[in-house]
């Protein structure tokens, strides 16, 4: 399912072009009223655009302006859309809303309801599957939408910030569970959290004012970010490589020490190491002390920053006082040591 | 109420529906004689109009459509004095202007090929009917038994119903929709309709007035113009 | 620009039965409107009764809703918004003058406010005589009318639920300032629904008008009366005279439809 | 345990004119109750001609409300789901038997229906007959009862919104599925409401009926024509049959609110 | 207004005590389904506990079970409850819904818009002022029910995840105001970020599992937590001082170079400085580099934690893989230098 969508709404100040590839997810980052929500409507069928169109695997669902009018109901596009607002249907349990998806596609009772109770299971509501949604926190309220839109299974996944009411504590999990739901099918993930976007997305767009304001790799806008609001919530330090003997080995052999997000990846498994530009210590000579990574550079650009400068050096950045530049020397050509704590260093899987 | 309408000029009539039309001719006549007076009539089903005297409606004057109703007024004291016979009302055959089902007499009615409406029993034209068939030795099998002759009316001015059974005033006033078929037997069933003042009457003299208006002659002709017979063309037995 | 929210629609199947029963509602209007005689139409509306029914029906429809909606609102509200066992017991009750045939519910208002009425005694010493003045009238349309007002405002109250007023209450608004300012505002299509209603009802009242209140003209005698009357003598002016009844109500109902849609 | 959640309630004033309301509808039941002979009331139940009328009165307020809900749904449904300028004529058109004088709209249906009606020779060809039958009683009641099923139903949905509805739709279910799990199951009390009020004015209809199919016993004389008609001969049994349809109505309404309350 | 609320609700499991005192900010963190938003609606008087007092100032506003029932109507508490759902009311416009609270409290209607006018300013919202809520975007709508909470200016102030939908853009202006507006107020704020609650709050209960598992001091709490969702959120190193010469200076003459979060505070002004235990580094000499930040301690205890150790001395924690304990020989009684980078320190201020 590859799926495209350009489409502008005037109303709302919109006009946005993006598209995503076959499995592929996509974050949608960006301020609030920015657009975020009225790019997953259209998609979802729920908004007809001014003018724009919304392809899935070479269909046009969405085709209007300039005479076009195609416009597929949202029933038939197997879009599933978790939208900001939970809206449990009032009158169903929570089973109830969990087996309405798989119901209205003619899934046998007996199958939906197993259905209903796996993913209730997964997202740990089998207790309260009971309940009327009256009778639920917000947090749980929106954990079993979530519940409800992956049981529909749709071919195309939109999640409006399927986190945001949800405690610390379950997030972890609940990223775990999403990444095996989004691993192969295409998708649109809403998200103000970096941590989401790095975790789940292949490709991150930032949206600001209404247009696409920066797009790229997720790795590649989270280290590299260029509009303003992406540098102001990323600017990561990324090292790709493979888990070998407790520590991320990259190609050129270097190993990064650092503690696994979640799980441990596997022996051999490709994994990324993430840490912030602020957890980076510039030394002329290795220090020795605690931490474990020390990585020698050349530096290639200081560029100020709010309140600090970034120096970078061998792919990496790091923040540092403008005094401590003053008193190392630091400057283009000058080689220096990199060094970050291995408990600064969160290591993720990459699938 | 009361005081504020300046009650010495107002005559109410309360009259049964059939004499619309008569009545409110006559009402004029009464207020071309009496200058300042002004005539009102609430005009309803007899029992209505009783129900409504029962429960203290200020009426100057009643005029019913049958004896049975009268009798009702009479026997909780509001008649300020005997009732009067005024009119007589007889049945005739109704059918529509075209007539589809070829209706000559009573006999034709027997068929049940022939859809007819008629009065129900419990009501005063129903009870005319059933005597006049009983009369002419005629059964009859009526497809509806409506409750005021105004329904009969409708049905067979709308060509729903071939044929009914109503007075001839009714038929009078029905206009070109229908057509009246004379039955030779309806002199032996005849409807009397009774007037009386109202105890509770205001100007008793002024009602007795009214009352004394439509026994007269002048009232007798228009009365007579609408299809009503005269009071004395009593015969039979509906006294 | 139009609102580009594109609409779900209902299903398209239901269009057969909705156009089915449009065309059986209207289809009896046009067969009517039909076989007016038009060439009479002005003189029925012109005649001094027509226009004294039609003025005098227009008055009290008014006063009645009004009153309706005086003793309606609230009583919807208690029915919908407390939580007595007994309340279940007088939802019933209230809503009987709804199946009462309008002759008996007249026979009752008599039974109660006439002269031997269980009120009438009390009130003839007070001085007010009630029946077969045009405060009759509209009491009488009143009592038909009311339930209607109260049993589809009810309706409306359930389904917009309470989470609002919670709302009001913790930004301090008092329950009258809630009930202005939230709860009427929120259920406004409902109640402009029973208004409708309540406003027809009163209109076309005929049976408990008559028996209580009777017929004068000019004081008591309501369209539908006068329809009802004119019917003995002349059955085509009678149908013509009501379509007069549906004309004012076409431009009650789309009036209140405006407003509604405007929402 | 019982619902912690604390009733906001309504503002206490609101008590007097609810209770000068219930007071207004209640008083004139209670004067009916009082000059009811009940010595008489099991002959008047048992006689033939009211067990006929009741029976015959039941099965057609019954057979009209499903037909109301038949046609009346959808055209709700219609009117406030969609957007077309033309709905707000037809909405006002659709709601005219609400003020037409039952009689008028009984000769309304017999333009239409009847034998010279509009459709009645195109019936009469295919072996139809409607009038004089229990058919057309059903159809006279349809006719009165369905704008106020539509009226009340339409206002419910307007306030429960499409949000919902637009949620089933991303999660595949089409439009009927929508209808039937989503949108009716959400304005229930609206529903409910609107049956109700269809169901009590089908019961009570009589002008409609007398005048457009006439007036048999056990064929077409239902319990408020048996009523009108005893009035003539027996003014306090009428009142007391009258009682029986009461009985009947608390019954059904009794039942509904429990539902509804249920809910 | 000292607020004191003790309730308990069987069917939802919730048994809490607790107390706000005059003036005071108090942060509520727990799990989703642990129970604070019920707590919030049995101050507010949305609820009616089974048992339960609320006490505002010595009156009580709740107060049932064992026979005893009051319960002060919500209207009359000037208790402001700012849900999870924002439930903006859909008749009324942006500026409508703000002048609700004023208005019902029989503000003139000029006066009653100044206020509104004021705080749809201050919370960005101006040029959304005639929106419905229906024309909003969800991070719009929530600053809007923040602003209509506020705007009806209650004695007391419930914020339930004041925060949740906002993006992180305009996540430090928000604080900053709510700052100013809880500075001299009694109020209650949920949340699942610690942030809000160092910066908010004076003090913070945690609920689990409808309980209170700890209390105290935001300081204390968040750097010794003792409960599990504490320590999962929180265990900071927070150092107090005033702000002088672009440091942090405590007490004891000890500096700490770091970046204010907001607006630098005032010269003198009290401050906090706060930096996570991942965040330092450990060295048995002071290692130069860039670096400004180097602590002299003896080391009072070494700890395992999930993944690592962590390291006490002198107040402060340091997170440290067990590979570097070994190596440094690191245990109570050494003396060692704890380092941390400016740029890892965030400084607020206290006031
Ligand atoms: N129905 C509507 N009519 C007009 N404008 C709207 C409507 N809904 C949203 N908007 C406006 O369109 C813009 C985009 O809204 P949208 O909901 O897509 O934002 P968003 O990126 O999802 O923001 P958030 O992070 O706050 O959810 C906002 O400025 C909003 O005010
Ligand atoms: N109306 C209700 N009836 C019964 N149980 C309820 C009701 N509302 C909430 N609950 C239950 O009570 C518990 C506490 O709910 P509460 O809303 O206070 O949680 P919370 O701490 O606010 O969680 P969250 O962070 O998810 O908003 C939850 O387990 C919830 O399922
Ligand atoms: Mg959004
Ligand atoms: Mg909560």
């Amino acid at each position: 399912m590859s799926l495209e969508l350009t489409a502008s709404v005037g109303d709302r100040g919109v006009d946005v072009a993006l598209e995503v590839a076959d499995g592929e997810t996509l974050a949608v980052l960006g301020p609030n009223g920015a657009g975020k929500s009225t790019l997953l409507d259209v998609v979802a069928g729920l908004l007809r655009p001014d003018r724009g169109r919304v392809v899935l695997d070479g269909r046009a669902l969405t085709d209007v302006g300039d005479g076009r009018d195609v416009m597929v109901p949202a029933y038939e596009r197997s879009v599933g859309l978790l939208a900001q607002d939970p809206l449990l249907f009032p009158h169903l349990d929570v089973r109830g809303n969990v087996t309405f998806g798989p119901r209205s596609r003619r899934t046998p009772r007996r199958e939906a309801r197993a259905v209903a109770d796996r993913w209730l299971g997964d997202l740990e509501l089998t207790d309260l599957a009971d309940r009327r949604p009256a009778q639920l926190s917000g947090g749980q309220r929106q954990r079993v939408a979530l519940a409800r839109a992956l049981a529909a299974d749709p071919r195309v996944l939109l999640l409006d910030e399927p986190m945001a009411a949800l405690d610390v504590a379950v997030r972890p999990a609940l990223r775990q569970t999403l990444r095996h739901v989004l691993a192969d099918r295409t998708a649109v993930v809403v998200t103000h959290d970096v941590l989401d976007a790095l975790l789940l997305a292949d490709r991150v767009v930032v949206v600001e004012g209404g247009v696409v304001v920066e797009r790229g790799p997720t790795t590649e806008v989270l280290t590299q970010p260029r509009s303003g609001f992406a540098a102001e919530i990323a600017g990561l330090n990324l090292v790709s490589g493979a888990w070998r003997d407790d520590a991320l080995e990259t190609e050129e052999g270097l190993r990064i020490v650092g503690e696994p997000a979640e799980a441990a990846p596997a022996p051999g498994e490709a994994a990324v190491a993430v840490f912030p530009p602020s957890a980076v210590s510039v030394f002329l000579t290795a220090p020795g002390g605690s931490p474990r990574n020390a990585v020698d550079v050349t530096i290639t650009s200081v560029e100020p920053q709010a309140g600090h400068l970034r120096v970078r050096g061998g792919g990496l950045s790091a923040d540092v006082t403008p005094r401590s530049v003053a008193e190392l020397g630091l400057a283009p050509g000058v080689r220096a040591v990199f060094v970050v704590k291995a408990t600064e260093v969160t290591v993720y899987p990459r699938s | 109420s009361g005081a504020a309408d300046d009650p010495g000029d107002v005559l109410t009539v309360y009259a049964a529906s059939s004499l619309t039309a008569p009545f409110t001719e006559l009402g004029g006549q009464f207020e071309a004689e009496h200058p300042g007076v002004t005539v009102r009539f609430s005009f309803a089903g007899s029992s209505d109009l009783v129900a409504q005297l029962q429960e203290g409606a200020p009426a100057d004057v009643f005029a019913s459509a049958d004896q049975a109703t009268m009798d009702k007024l009479t026997a909780d004291d509001l008649a300020a004095s005997a009732p009067v016979p005024f009119a007589t009302n007889t049945l005739e055959i109704v059918v529509p202007a075209d007539n589809p089902a070829g209706i000559r007499s009573l006999a034709d009615l027997e068929s049940t090929e022939v859809r007819l409406v008629v009065c129900a029993p419990e009501v005063p034209c129903g009870a005319a009917a059933q005597r006049l068939a009983e009369r002419a030795g005629v059964t009859l099998t009526p497809v509806s038994e409506e409750q005021k002759v105004t329904d009969v009316l409708a049905k067979v001015s709308s060509g729903e119903a071939d044929a009914g059974l109503v007075y001839v005033t009714d038929v009078r006033a029905a206009g070109d929709a229908v057509r009246g078929i004379e039955v030779p037997e309806a002199g032996s069933v005849v409807n009397v309709y009774p007037i009386a003042p109202v105890t509770t009457a205001v100007d008793p003299s002024l009602a007795q007035e009214f009352v004394d208006l439509v026994v007269s002659d002048a009232g007798q002709r228009v009365l007579s113009r609408a299809g009503f017979g005269p009071p004395d063309a009593t015969s039979g037995d509906s006294g | 620009m139009s609102d580009p929210r594109s609409r779900l629609g209902v299903p398209r199947w239901i269009l057969l039965p909705a156009l089915l029963g449009a065309g059986f509602v209207l289809l009896p209007l046009v067969a009517i409107v039909a076989r007016t005689p038009w060439g009479r139409f002005g003189e029925l509306l012109t005649s001094q009764a027509s226009q004294d029914a039609l003025w005098l029906s227009l008055r009290t429809a008014t006063a009645s809703t009004l009153l309706c909606l005086v003793l309606g609102v609230p009583m919807a509200l208690v029915l919908a918004r407390s939580s007595y066992r007994l309340l279940g017991v007088v939802r019933s009750l209230v809503l009987l003058p709804l199946v009462l045939p309008p002759v008996v519910g007249g026979i009752a208002l008599l039974y109660t406010f006439g002269r031997r009425g269980l009120l009438g005694q009390t009130m003839e010493v007070l001085g007010i005589q009630v029946a077969f003045s045009t405060a009759a009238v509209v009491l009488a349309q009143t009592f038909v009318a009311l339930p209607f007002l109260v049993v589809s405002l009810e309706g409306a109250l359930r389904t917009a639920g309470e989470r609002y007023e919670a709302v009001a209450a913790t930004l301090g608004a008092r329950p009258t300032t809630v009930l202005r300012r939230v709860t009427l505002p929120l259920v406004l299509p409902g109640l402009v629904s029973g208004t409708v209603l309540a406003f027809a009802r009163a209109l076309g009242e005929f049976g408990a008008t008559i028996t209580f209140a009777g017929s004068l003209q000019g004081r008591t005698r309501t369209l539908p009366l006068e329809i009802y009357l004119r019917r003995e003598t002349d059955a085509e002016g009678a149908v013509a005279l009501s379509l007069v009844l549906v004309v004012v109500a076409v431009l009650v109902i789309g009036v209140a439809g405006q407003r509604r849609s405007a929402l």
